[in-house]
C-alpha cells in the first residue's frame, strides 16, 4: 500500500485553503497559517516527486522537507506529527496502522507543543480522529470507517469556536477566539477530509 | 511603506548578505546564509552557545555572535522561527566537544524548533541543553512565569551566559549560572506607535496618538492594557514598580540595568527614562552597577522603550563586566 | 506626540543629567550641565578637541566624548547652538597647554558662536584652531563647497581627529591631518518621514507616504528634490552615485564608509543598503577598508539614512583603525 | 547721557513682536526668531537691572549677556553687535558715537557672520540705518536725524521681500522668500524704531 495519492490530495487542499486559514489566523495570531500551509503542501510535493513509494520512508522525508522550511508552531508541529506518525506505522498495517499513525502524531504534538485537548489548538481537531481511528478498527466499511474519523475531527474543529486559548499567541486575545474556529484545528480537519476523500473516492466533505 | 528595502520576501537573505559582507573576519555562515557562526568557530574547549530566532530585532540575534557572547544563531524570517535544521547545521558548528547552550527567548515557533534541532542534534552525539528566557513580567502573572515571553532581558541573559562560558566553565556550570541569571531578571516595556511588517505593508496594530501600551510585547502582543500616554517619569516609575512587584530587591543590593529603545525612540528619551530608574532605586539605596542605554532589542521602526533589572551576585557582577566584541556591540 | 519625555523645556537638561548619571567614570559637566568634558580632562600634553551643536543627534555630538575622539563638547538646546560661554568654559578645561581644536558642522549659529567662544578664548591666552565639518553634497553645488552642511560624515572627522591628537601629534598637525580627511570626505543623505520637535509637538514637515527627500538636512532641511521612493538599491545607488560625481576616487583606492541611520530605520534596511555600496565600489575596484552601518547621527525620529565616504591614505587608514572608548561607543 | 530708557523699549518691542517675528522665521528658517527675541529681552532687562548705566559698560553687559543665552544666529549676532558697538562708543559723543556705534555693529556683524548687503539678513535693515546715521551728523534737529535713521531702516527692511537669501537656513529655501520681508531685518526695524521712539519721544511709528 502507498499514500502517495493521499498525501497529493492533502498538498492541494492545504494550497486552495491557504487564504481562508490566514484569515482565521488574523484573528487570534500573526495572519501567517496560509505561508505555512503553502510551505507544507511545497514540501509534500517535494517528497513526492523523489519517486518514493514506501509509507514510512515517505512519511520521513514530508516530515524533514517540513521541519527544513516551515518554522512556525503550526509548522513544526506537522513536521513532528510526520515523523512521530513514520515511526508507528512500521510495526502494523490496514486500519492498525492508520489508528496507531494517528496517535502517535497526537502523542508527538502534545509531547512537543506541550498543549493538551481543550487548549483549543490543532490537536482538539486530531485527538478525537486518532480516538475514531482506535475506535473503529474492527466495525464498518472502509468508506465508513474513514468517514467517521473525518467527522471526528470536523466535530472537534468546530468545538474550538467555544473554547478559550491556553497556548501561542493567541493566550494574549482570548476574547477574539470565541465564535471562531482555531485555525490549527481548521487546517487538521481540510488535511484529513482530503486524505481520505482521496482514499474513499466516496467521503462527504 | 516608508521602508528602505528591495523586495521583501529577499529582505533577510539581503540584509545576512550585507552582514556578512560588512564582517567577514568576525562572522561566516554555513550553506544558508540564514545559518551563521563566529567566523573562528567552534573555539576550542569552549561550551558553545546558539541562540536564534525571528528577523526585525537587530542587534538581537545575529548581532551578539562573538568575542564573549554568542557563537552561533539560526535566522528566521521576520518576526518567524528558524528551522529546525538550521539549528542542527549551526550545533554542529559550533559544538568544540564541550556541549551546546540553547539560549532563546519564550516564543512557541521557537521552542519546538530549537527542542525538535536539540533531539536531532543529541541523536548525532552532541550534548545540548537549554535556557528559555521568560523576563517579561507583563505577559503573564506571578505563578505562571511559565507562559512569559522573552524581550530584551535576553540580551542580559546573553551577557552572563556568554562571559561564563569564556571562562572555561563546562556546560553544567554555564547553565546553572545562566539559569540564576534568569531568576534574577524582569523586564517591563512600553509600546508607543506600531511596527509595519516587510510583506504586509502597514501597520501591525492602531495605536492612537497619545496613547501606550503598558506591557506591550517585541512583536506587539497585548500587554496589561492601554493607557492614556503619561510623561517619562510616569513611564519610568510603572515599569520600575512593575519589576519591584514581581521580585523583591533587597536594600543594599547591586543590579544591572539595560532600558532598551524599540527602534523609533531616539536615545534622548531613553537617557531621560534612565534618569528616573536610576534616582528611584538610588532612593531604595539599590546601586546600578553597570546600565546600557540604547537599542538592544527592537522591533522594527516600533516607537517605544523597555526596562529590564538583572539583580546581581558576587559572580554575575564579574560576568556583566567582562570585555565583548561583535560586529554590533563591543564593551572593554 | 508619542514621546517619552517630561516638560519638553527641560528635556535637554534631564537628558544630560541622565547620561552623567549613567557615565561618571567617563564624563562630568562644568558648572552648567550642558558643558561636559571627559572625566581626565584635560588629557596632559594632548590637543584638546570641543565640538558642539544642537540636541536631537544622539550620539553626535556628546557621544563621541571619551578616549581616541574628542574632550568636551557644549551641548545646545534641540536643534539649537550651544552659547559662545558655555565653548569657553569648555575650551579652559580641555586645553592642556597643547591647544584646542574645534571640530563641528557647518551651521550658522553654531560657526558664529564657536568663532565667539573662541576669540574670548585667545584673549585668555588659548590657542585655538578650527575645521569644520561641510560633508553633504547635496546641501551646495560643487564649487560652492563653503556653503555646505555638516551631516554624518562628521563622526569620520571625530574618528580620524581623535585619533591624531591621541598619538600626540601637535595642533597644527592634528588640524593638517583633519583638513586632509575634511577634503577626502563626502556624504549623502535621504529622509522618509520628520522628525517632532519636542517643544512644538507636530512634525516639521510633510512627507507623504511613498515619497522621499533626496539630499535633506538633519533638521528636516530641503535638499535635491522630493522623489517617489525607491528601492533600497535604486537609494544606494542615487546616494553612491551623488558621492562619486562629486570626488574623484581611483579604481584601486581604499575607503571608510559610514552607512548611518537617522532614528526610525531599521539597522536591516541600512545593511541593504550597506550590501548594495558594498557590491557597486567591489565592481569599481574600491576596497572598503573599514564600514560603520548604525545610528550614528540622528535627527529624533526621523526615518532616512546617509552614506558617507572617506577616501584613504595610509594615515587616515591607521587613523580610523585606532580604538575608542566612549559611553556610546566603542572600538577596539 | 545714558541709552536705559532705548534699551528699555527694545526689551519691550522685541518681546511684543515675538509671535511675529517667530511666523517670519517659520516661513524660510526654523520659526524661533521669537523665541530668541525674548531670550534677548530677557537679557538687556538683566543689564538693565544691574545698574549700570554708562553707556558702553551697558553695551558690554547687554552684549555678554545675549551671548551667554541667545545662541541662535540672530542672537549671536545680536550679541556680536553690542560688543563692537560697545568698542566704538568710548571715542565720539553725540550724533557720532550713534553713527560710529551703528556702523562698528553692522561691520561685527559682518565679520561673524559672512553675509553683505543684498544677502537678504539683519544687514539689508542694520546698513542703510548706520549710512543714515553718518549722513546725517551735521544737518536737522535731532528728531529729524532719528527719524531719517529709522526710516532706513525701515525702507532696508521692506526691500528684502524682494531678494533671494544668500545665507544661513534661508538659503535652502529661496522660492519661499519672495514676497516676505527677512525676519532678522523686521528684528532690527522694529528694535531701533522703538529705541529712537524712546529717546525722541516723537517718532512716527
Ligand atoms: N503549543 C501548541 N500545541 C499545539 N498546537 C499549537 C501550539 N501552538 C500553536 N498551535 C497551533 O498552531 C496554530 C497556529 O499556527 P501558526 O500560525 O503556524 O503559529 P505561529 O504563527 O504562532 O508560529 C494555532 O491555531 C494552533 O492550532
Ligand atoms: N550669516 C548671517 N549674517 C547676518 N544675518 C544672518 C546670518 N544668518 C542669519 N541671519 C539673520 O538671522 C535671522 C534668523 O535668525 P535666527 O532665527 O536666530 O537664526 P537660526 O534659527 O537660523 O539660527 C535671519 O532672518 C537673518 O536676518
Ligand atoms: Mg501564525
Ligand atoms: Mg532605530
Ligand atoms: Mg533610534
Ligand atoms: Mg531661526
Amino acid at each position: 500500500m502507498t499514500i502517495t495519492a493521499e498525501l497529493e490530495a492533502v498538498a492541494a487542499a492545504l494550497t486552495n485553503n491557504a487564504d481562508e486559514l490566514t484569515r482565521l489566523d488574523s484573528i487570534t495570531g500573526d495572519g501567517d497559517l496560509g505561508t505555512t500551509a503553502g510551505k507544507v503542501a511545497i514540501a509534500i510535493r517535494e517528497a513526492l516527486e523523489s519517486g518514493e513509494n514506501d509509507t514510512q520512508a515517505l512519511l520521513i522525508l514530508c516530515g524533514k522537507r517540513i521541519a527544513g522550511t516551515a518554522a512556525s508552531s503550526c509548522g513544526t508541529l506537522i513536521a513532528t506529527a510526520f515523523l512521530s506518525a513514520a515511526k508507528a506505522v512500521g510495526d502494523t498495517e490496514g486500519r492498525s496502522q492508520l489508528a496507531a499513525a494517528l496517535q502517535a502524531a497526537v502523542a508527538g504534538i502534545q509531547k512537543r507543543g506541550k498543549a493538551g485537548p481543550g487548549d483549543r489548538t490543532m490537536i482538539d481537531a486530531l485527538a478525537p480522529a486518532a480516538e475514531a481511528a482506535a475506535a473503529g478498527i474492527s466495525s464498518g466499511t472502509q468508506d465508513d470507517y474513514l468517514q467517521r474519523i473525518s467527522d471526528a475531527a470536523r466535530q472537534g474543529m468546530l468545538a474550538t469556536q467555544s473554547m478559550t486559548p491556553k497556548i501561542g499567541r493567541a493566550r494574549s486575545q482570548p476574547e477574539r477566539a470565541l465564535g471562531n474556529p482555531d485555525a490549527g484545528a481548521v487546517l487538521v480537519s481540510i488535511a484529513l477530509t482530503a486524505a481520505f476523500q482521496a482514499a474513499s473516492g466516496v467521503l462527504e466533505a | 511603506m516608508q521602508k528602505l528595502i528591495n523586495d521583501p520576501q529577499h529582505l533577510v537573505a539581503e540584509m545576512l548578505d550585507g552582514i556578512l559582507l560588512a564582517h567577514p573576519d568576525q562572522l561566516r555562515s554555513l550553506g544558508d546564509v540564514h545559518s551563521i557562526v563566529r567566523a573562528d568557530a567552534p573555539v576550542p574547549g569552549k561550551v558553545g552557545i546558539v541562540t536564534g530566532g525571528g528577523s526585525g530585532h537587530l542587534p538581537l540575534f545575529l548581532g551578539y555572535v562573538g568575542d564573549g557572547l554568542l557563537d552561533g544563531v539560526a535566522v528566521g524570517d521576520v518576526f518567524a522561527s528558524p528551522t529546525s535544521e538550521q539549528i542542527l547545521e549551526v550545533t554542529r558548528e559550533v559544538d568544540s566537544g564541550a556541549g551546546v547552550l540553547y539560549l532563546y527567548g519564550n516564543y512557541g515557533g521557537d521552542l519546538m524548533n530549537f527542542d525538535l534541532g536539540g533531539e536531532l542534534a543529541e541523536l548525532e552525539g552532541h550534548v545540548v541543553k537549554t535556557v528559555v528566557g521568560r523576563d517579561d513580567v507583563a505577559s503573564a502573572p506571578k505563578g505562571e512565569e511559565e507562559y512569559r515571553r522573552g524581550i530584551a532581558g535576553l540580551f542580559l541573559l546573553y551577557k552572563v551566559a556568554g562571559a561564563k562560558a569564556a571562562t572555561g566553565a563546562n556546560l553544567d556550570e554555564v547553565v546553572a549560572t545562566t539559569e540564576r541569571a534568569a531568576a534574577a531578571l524582569r523586564s517591563y516595556g512600553v509600546g508607543l506607535s506600531p511596527m509595519i511588517l516587510p510583506a504586509v505593508g502597514r501597520p501591525t496594530f492602531e495605536m492612537p496618538a497619545g496613547q501606550m501600551e503598558i506591557g506591550m510585547g517585541i512583536h506587539g502582543e497585548q500587554g496589561i492594557g492601554r493607557e492614556a500616554l503619561g510623561t517619562a517619569d510616569d513611564v519610568a516609575d510603572t515599569l520600575l514598580d512593575g519589576i519591584l512587584a514581581d521580585i523583591d530587591i533587597r536594600q543594599g543590593s547591586r543590579v544591572a540595568v539595560l532600558v532598551n529603545g524599540l527602534g523609533a525612540t531616539p536615545a534622548e528619551e531613553l537617557y531621560v527614562l534612565y534618569r528616573r530608574v536610576h534616582r528611584s532605586l538610588a532612593a531604595r539605596d539599590i546601586t546600578i552597577h553597570r546600565r546600557w542605554v540604547g537599542e538592544y532589542v527592537t522591533s522594527l521602526e516600533m516607537a517605544g522603550a523597555s526596562l529590564s533589572i538583572l539583580v546581581l551576585d558576587d559572580e554575575l557582577t564579574q560576568l556583566v563586566d567582562a570585555p565583548v566584541r561583535t560586529p554590533f556591540f563591543e564593551q572593554s
